[in-house]
């Protein structure tokens, strides 16, 4: 790994970590908290964006006290993964594959957060998603099925526009910046 | 919510590696236990390395604050809405199952917290810093878990000036939800591409700096790592390792 | 996008007036109560050190900032009661930093983008980017131009606004001469057509250059108040705000020139009437 | 005098542009001297830099024809941003500041050393064991020199160092160019602010359009400072003052 790709890696997190600020201005329900990562499996690669996912699960805790968010870090890998998977097949190039390519991955990702708060956690993750698991059990839903449910109803907004997002910035590169990053070119 | 606090204690004279191992081995056995007692005595344990650390008040409100949400919805995820038996409880049935199951999550949690706003508190940053050069772990990870933190608050500021200009140059940060999404691109591609503008310099500041160099770094001030420190560190894995056993091998419960 | 009122369309200029505004951070006062008159078309430049309160100052004139107590006015309009995105109608405030907010794929569509949030027509976009000698990139990426070149886009992205009042902070660090001068000129036509300008920078030559009024702010409060050709003159009220008279005017001084010149222009006009001799 | 660096016809693109950067530039820069680079935005200045220091194409990627030669691998560079080239590692000025002796793994005492000898010479040894996150930018981009001086570099570019600081900030900066270059070293710096450019440059290279155009002592190559535009007004031949002392002995009425 270059100390380019150092830096590149040390900017996703960080967007990562502040990118919350942004949402929470516009009054979005959403996290956003991983756009970073997928910025950086899309101009780096899986490698770099794993590194960048783990990192910014380990600061997220620090920043904020809440290490029971740990175990996600699982989640983190599986996004990175599908994200660079996502760049390579050039799901970025327009918004009409990003955001289908988004809630595909908010479906992978919640399929992999929904058993670790099942079963480390009894159901509680983060706290919007916690609240709305609640509503679906009062509804009457069994305790798994709450949980999923609440995981994929977040996690689809949230990760379709994070791919959205990172389609406009893709799209926003300059030239000379872009042919910095040979991933890009694929 | 809380960083490192100045202190005399053992941990905090301790070589940095042994508050975060105790912190991880607290972890593991919280998910090694599936009854409450046991969870709970995990609590207790976490509880009295806070203590040691002299930040149990300091560790109190922060892990309340964030337990405690937490112990609500699973109060009612699981007490009031779990499976039967009930027990009653003055107007409200509260199940049997779902209760035991709410204090093992919910005990869970406590440690978590308890264990790592510990480490958080006793641990000062600069000397694990040094610890992890002494050791020879990779610039790159070093750079990573430490330099992020502090490049935190510039990004933070940078945001804000950033919905500080776009509303100066007529945005409405408001209005429909559609409108709110829209304001997006203008709010997130400039902190984008001026981060990445930077990339470069960065890596040349970096490098000039013998960021690149392959042999170990000088530690200037590596901590002392001494016998107890080791002694701690061993025991905190023989008993993970010990407990994980013990639950795979049936007598979990 | 915004339906404001129409009052706030383009070209003539608005006075302001600060009275007794205070403003603090948390429990820390960092304005005492400053009170000053800016009639329509001044051209005004803030000086003093770090931490006395400039920028300060100018983010209440966008509503960035809502002051204490004591009121400040922008034409008819109290601050107080807008957003900056309203504020925007009347005031076009270029930051220190401005080149991190460009965000469009072309020079030409992030100059346009303050006028499209606004409803203004395009026609002052293509003057903009005219007047900061722009029109020759405007179809390139803005990050594929020179940091000190970003700078010049965002301050067109202000000027296509066509606000009634334009604040600068620290708009000439990393220019080169040309880029000055075409900062320069920029605001003189501005002030020319009525326009109020309200300057921050540490750079007096451009101080000399673009302003008549000077405002030293010092720990909150306004410690002077003077015509740039009598400050700007002035190394012992300069001093202590680590500043030296611009060389224009220092040469002027040297020289004993007539009229007081403190601008390049004025002093060569000034030599070029008494028939100095160069050697 | 000998010549660190010496460019033969060199021409240098970044990559994706089509428009090359530097075109046919011979240089040589001597060791222990201060040379200025300056030209309109664009000319190519920076990049001269960037060659002159061996940086490009390595770590900008992109293609460089002619001949260069550079007789050291100790280059140090300084940008106008103080807060890009910062390590983010260090919890005081001393440990920023040793940070590139310790990556090279020398022993702790000679990284100690090196460090606090760059910090007296740079006149900052009073802020050693500061927060680098309380210094002001004047301070920060002194504390950034230092840092780069800790490495004893041969040659030292600095690229518009001063863009950030305020008048006392800029002339304490460049004040201090050409001690850095009385201990030996080649200092190389860009800016457009000839002014200053003037009063500390042994030799300045103009740049047009990529072009090399003008070589030789200041007052040769440079003309428009303010001064230097009011001399050539009022009839000065040339080489034109180019500050207010140097103008009082050539205008006269």
């Amino acid at each position: 790994m270059t100390l380019r790709d150092l830096v590149v890696i040390r900017l996703g997190v960080a967007v990562n970590l502040v990118i919350g600020q942004v949402a929470a201005a516009l009054l979005l329900p959403v996290f956003l908290d991983t756009i970073g990562t997928v910025l950086v499996a899309a101009l780096v690669g899986p490698r770099a964006a794993i590194v960048a996912g783990l990192t910014s699960q380990v600061l997220n805790a620090v920043l904020s006290g809440n290490f029971t968010w740990l175990p996600f870090g699982l989640v983190q890998i599986v996004i990175a993964l599908y994200a660079a998977l996502a760049a390579r097949l050039g799901a970025f190039r327009r918004l009409s594959t990003a955001i289908p390519a988004g809630l595909l991955l908010g479906l992978v990702a919640a399929s992999a957060s929904a058993p670790i708060s099942y079963f480390l956690f009894g159901g509680v993750t983060a706290g919007g998603v916690t609240a709305v698991t609640t509503v679906i059990r009062a509804l009457g839903a069994p305790l798994p099925v709450a949980v999923a449910a609440a995981s994929y109803s977040t996690d689809l907004l949230d990760k379709s526009l994070v791919f959205a997002l990172v389609a406009v910035v893709l799209r926003s590169l300059p030239h000379q910046m872009a042919v910095r990053f040979p991933m890009l070119a694929r | 919510m809380i960083g490192y606090l100045p202190g005399r204690s053992s941990l905090h004279r301790a070589h940095p590696y042994t508050p975060l191992a105790v912190a991880a081995g607290l972890l593991f056995l919280a998910f090694a236990f599936r009854s409450p007692a046991a969870v709970w005595a995990v609590v207790v344990a976490a509880a009295a390395f806070a203590a040691a650390g002299g930040v149990l008040g300091a560790v109190l409100r922060p892990a309340a604050m964030l337990a405690l949400p937490t112990w609500i919805l699973l109060t009612v995820l699981h007490g009031l809405l779990g499976g039967p038996p009930h027990l009653a409880l003055g107007p409200l049935a509260l199940s049997a199952p779902g209760v035991e199951r709410a204090l093992v999550f919910g005990g869970r949690i406590a440690a978590i917290l308890f264990a790592f706003l510990t480490a958080l508190a006793t641990v000062a940053p600069p000397r694990l810093v040094e610890a992890m050069t002494a050791r020879g772990v990779p610039f790159g990870r070093i750079y990573l878990l430490v330099s992020t933190l502090t490049v935190v608050p510039r990004m933070r500021a940078r945001v804000r000036q950033i919905i500080d200009a776009q509303q100066c140059r007529g945005l409405r940060i408001g209005g429909s939800p559609l409108a709110r999404v829209r304001a997006l691109g203008p709010l997130v591609v400039p902190l984008v591409l001026s981060a990445l503008a930077e990339v470069d310099e960065q890596a040349l500041a970096l490098d000039v700096r013998g960021g690149s160099a392959a042999g170990r770094r000088t530690a200037l001030a590596p901590p002392a790592d001494h016998a107890g420190d080791r002694l701690v560190r061993w025991t905190v894995l023989v008993g993970v390792v010990a407990a994980y056993a013990w639950k795979f091998a049936g007598a979990g419960r | 996008m915004n339906a404001g009122p129409a009052s706030g369309a383009a070209a003539s200029g608005h006075a302001i007036r600060f009275e007794d505004a205070r403003f603090a951070y948390g429990g820390t006062e960092v304005l005492h109560g400053v009170t000053l008159d800016l009639p329509a078309g001044s051209a005004v430049a803030i000086l003093g050190p770090n931490g006395a309160g400039k920028t300060t100052l100018t983010r209440l004139l966008i509503a960035l900032l809502r002051p204490r107590s004591g009121r400040v006015l922008v034409g008819d309009w109290d601050v107080a009661t807008k957003r900056p995105d309203e504020m925007a109608r009347r005031v076009g405030y270029v930051f220190q930093h401005a080149d991190q907010q460009l965000f469009e794929r072309t020079v030409r569509r992030d100059v346009a983008f303050g006028p499209r949030c606004l409803g203004r027509p395009a026609a002052a976009v293509e003057r903009a980017l005219e007047e900061l000698g722009l029109v020759v990139v405007a179809d390139v990426h803005p990050y594929d131009l020179p940091p000190p070149s970003r700078k010049l886009v965002a301050l067109a992205g202000v000027l296509a606004m066509e606000p009634g009042v334009l604040v600068l902070d620290e708009p000439t660090a990393g220019l080169d001469r040309v880029g000055r001068d075409l900062v320069v000129a920029a605001l003189r036509r501005r002030n020319a057509a009525g326009v109020t300008s309200v300057v921050v920078s540490h750079d007096v030559a451009f101080v000399a250059e673009s302003a008549e009024r000077v405002v030293v702010l010092r720990e909150g409060v306004v410690a002077a108040d003077a015509p740039a050709r009598k400050l700007l003159r002035d190394a012992a009220a300069l001093a202590p705000l680590g500043l030296e008279p611009p060389p224009a005017a220092a040469l002027g001084l040297a020289l004993g020139l007539p009229g007081a010149p403190i601008r390049v222009d004025e002093c060569v006009a000034a030599l070029q009437g008494a028939r100095w001799r160069g050697a | 005098m000998t010549a660190l660096v010496t460019l033969e016809r060199v021409g240098f693109r970044y990559p994706g542009s089509a428009r090359p950067a530097l075109r046919d530039v011979s240089v040589t820069i001597d060791a222990g001297t201060v040379t200025g680079v300056t030209g309109l935005v664009g000319s190519g200045a920076s990049t001269l830099l960037l060659v002159a220091g061996g940086f490009a194409p390595r770590l900008t990627g992109g293609a460089l024809t002619g001949t260069r030669h550079l007789a050291t691998e100790r280059v140090g560079i300084v940008f106008a941003t103080p807060w890009t080239q910062l390590t983010g590692l260090a919890s005081t000025v001393l440990g920023e500041v040793a940070f590139g002796p310790a990556s090279l793994g020398r022993p702790r005492e000679a990284v100690l050393a090196a460090a606090e000898r760059a910090l007296r010479d740079l006149g900052v040894a009073h802020l050693a064991e500061r927060d680098p996150a309380t210094l002001s930018g004047g301070e920060l981009q002194r504390v950034v020199v230092a840092s780069v001086l800790a490495m004893a570099p041969d040659l030292l570019v600095l690229d518009d160092p001063a863009a950030e600081l305020d008048p006392a900030g800029a002339d304490g900066l460049y004040a201090l160019l050409p001690s850095v270059a009385a201990r030996g070293a080649a200092v190389l710096v860009a800016t457009p602010d000839t002014e200053r450019l003037a009063r500390v440059a042994d030799r300045v290279l103009a740049l047009e359009d990529g072009r090399l155009v003008r070589a030789g002592p200041a007052t040769a190559v440079l003309d428009d400072t303010d001064v230097a535009r009011i001399a050539r007004a009022a009839g000065c031949p040339a080489p034109l003052p180019l500050d207010v002392a140097a103008a009082l002995g050539r205008i006269a009425r």
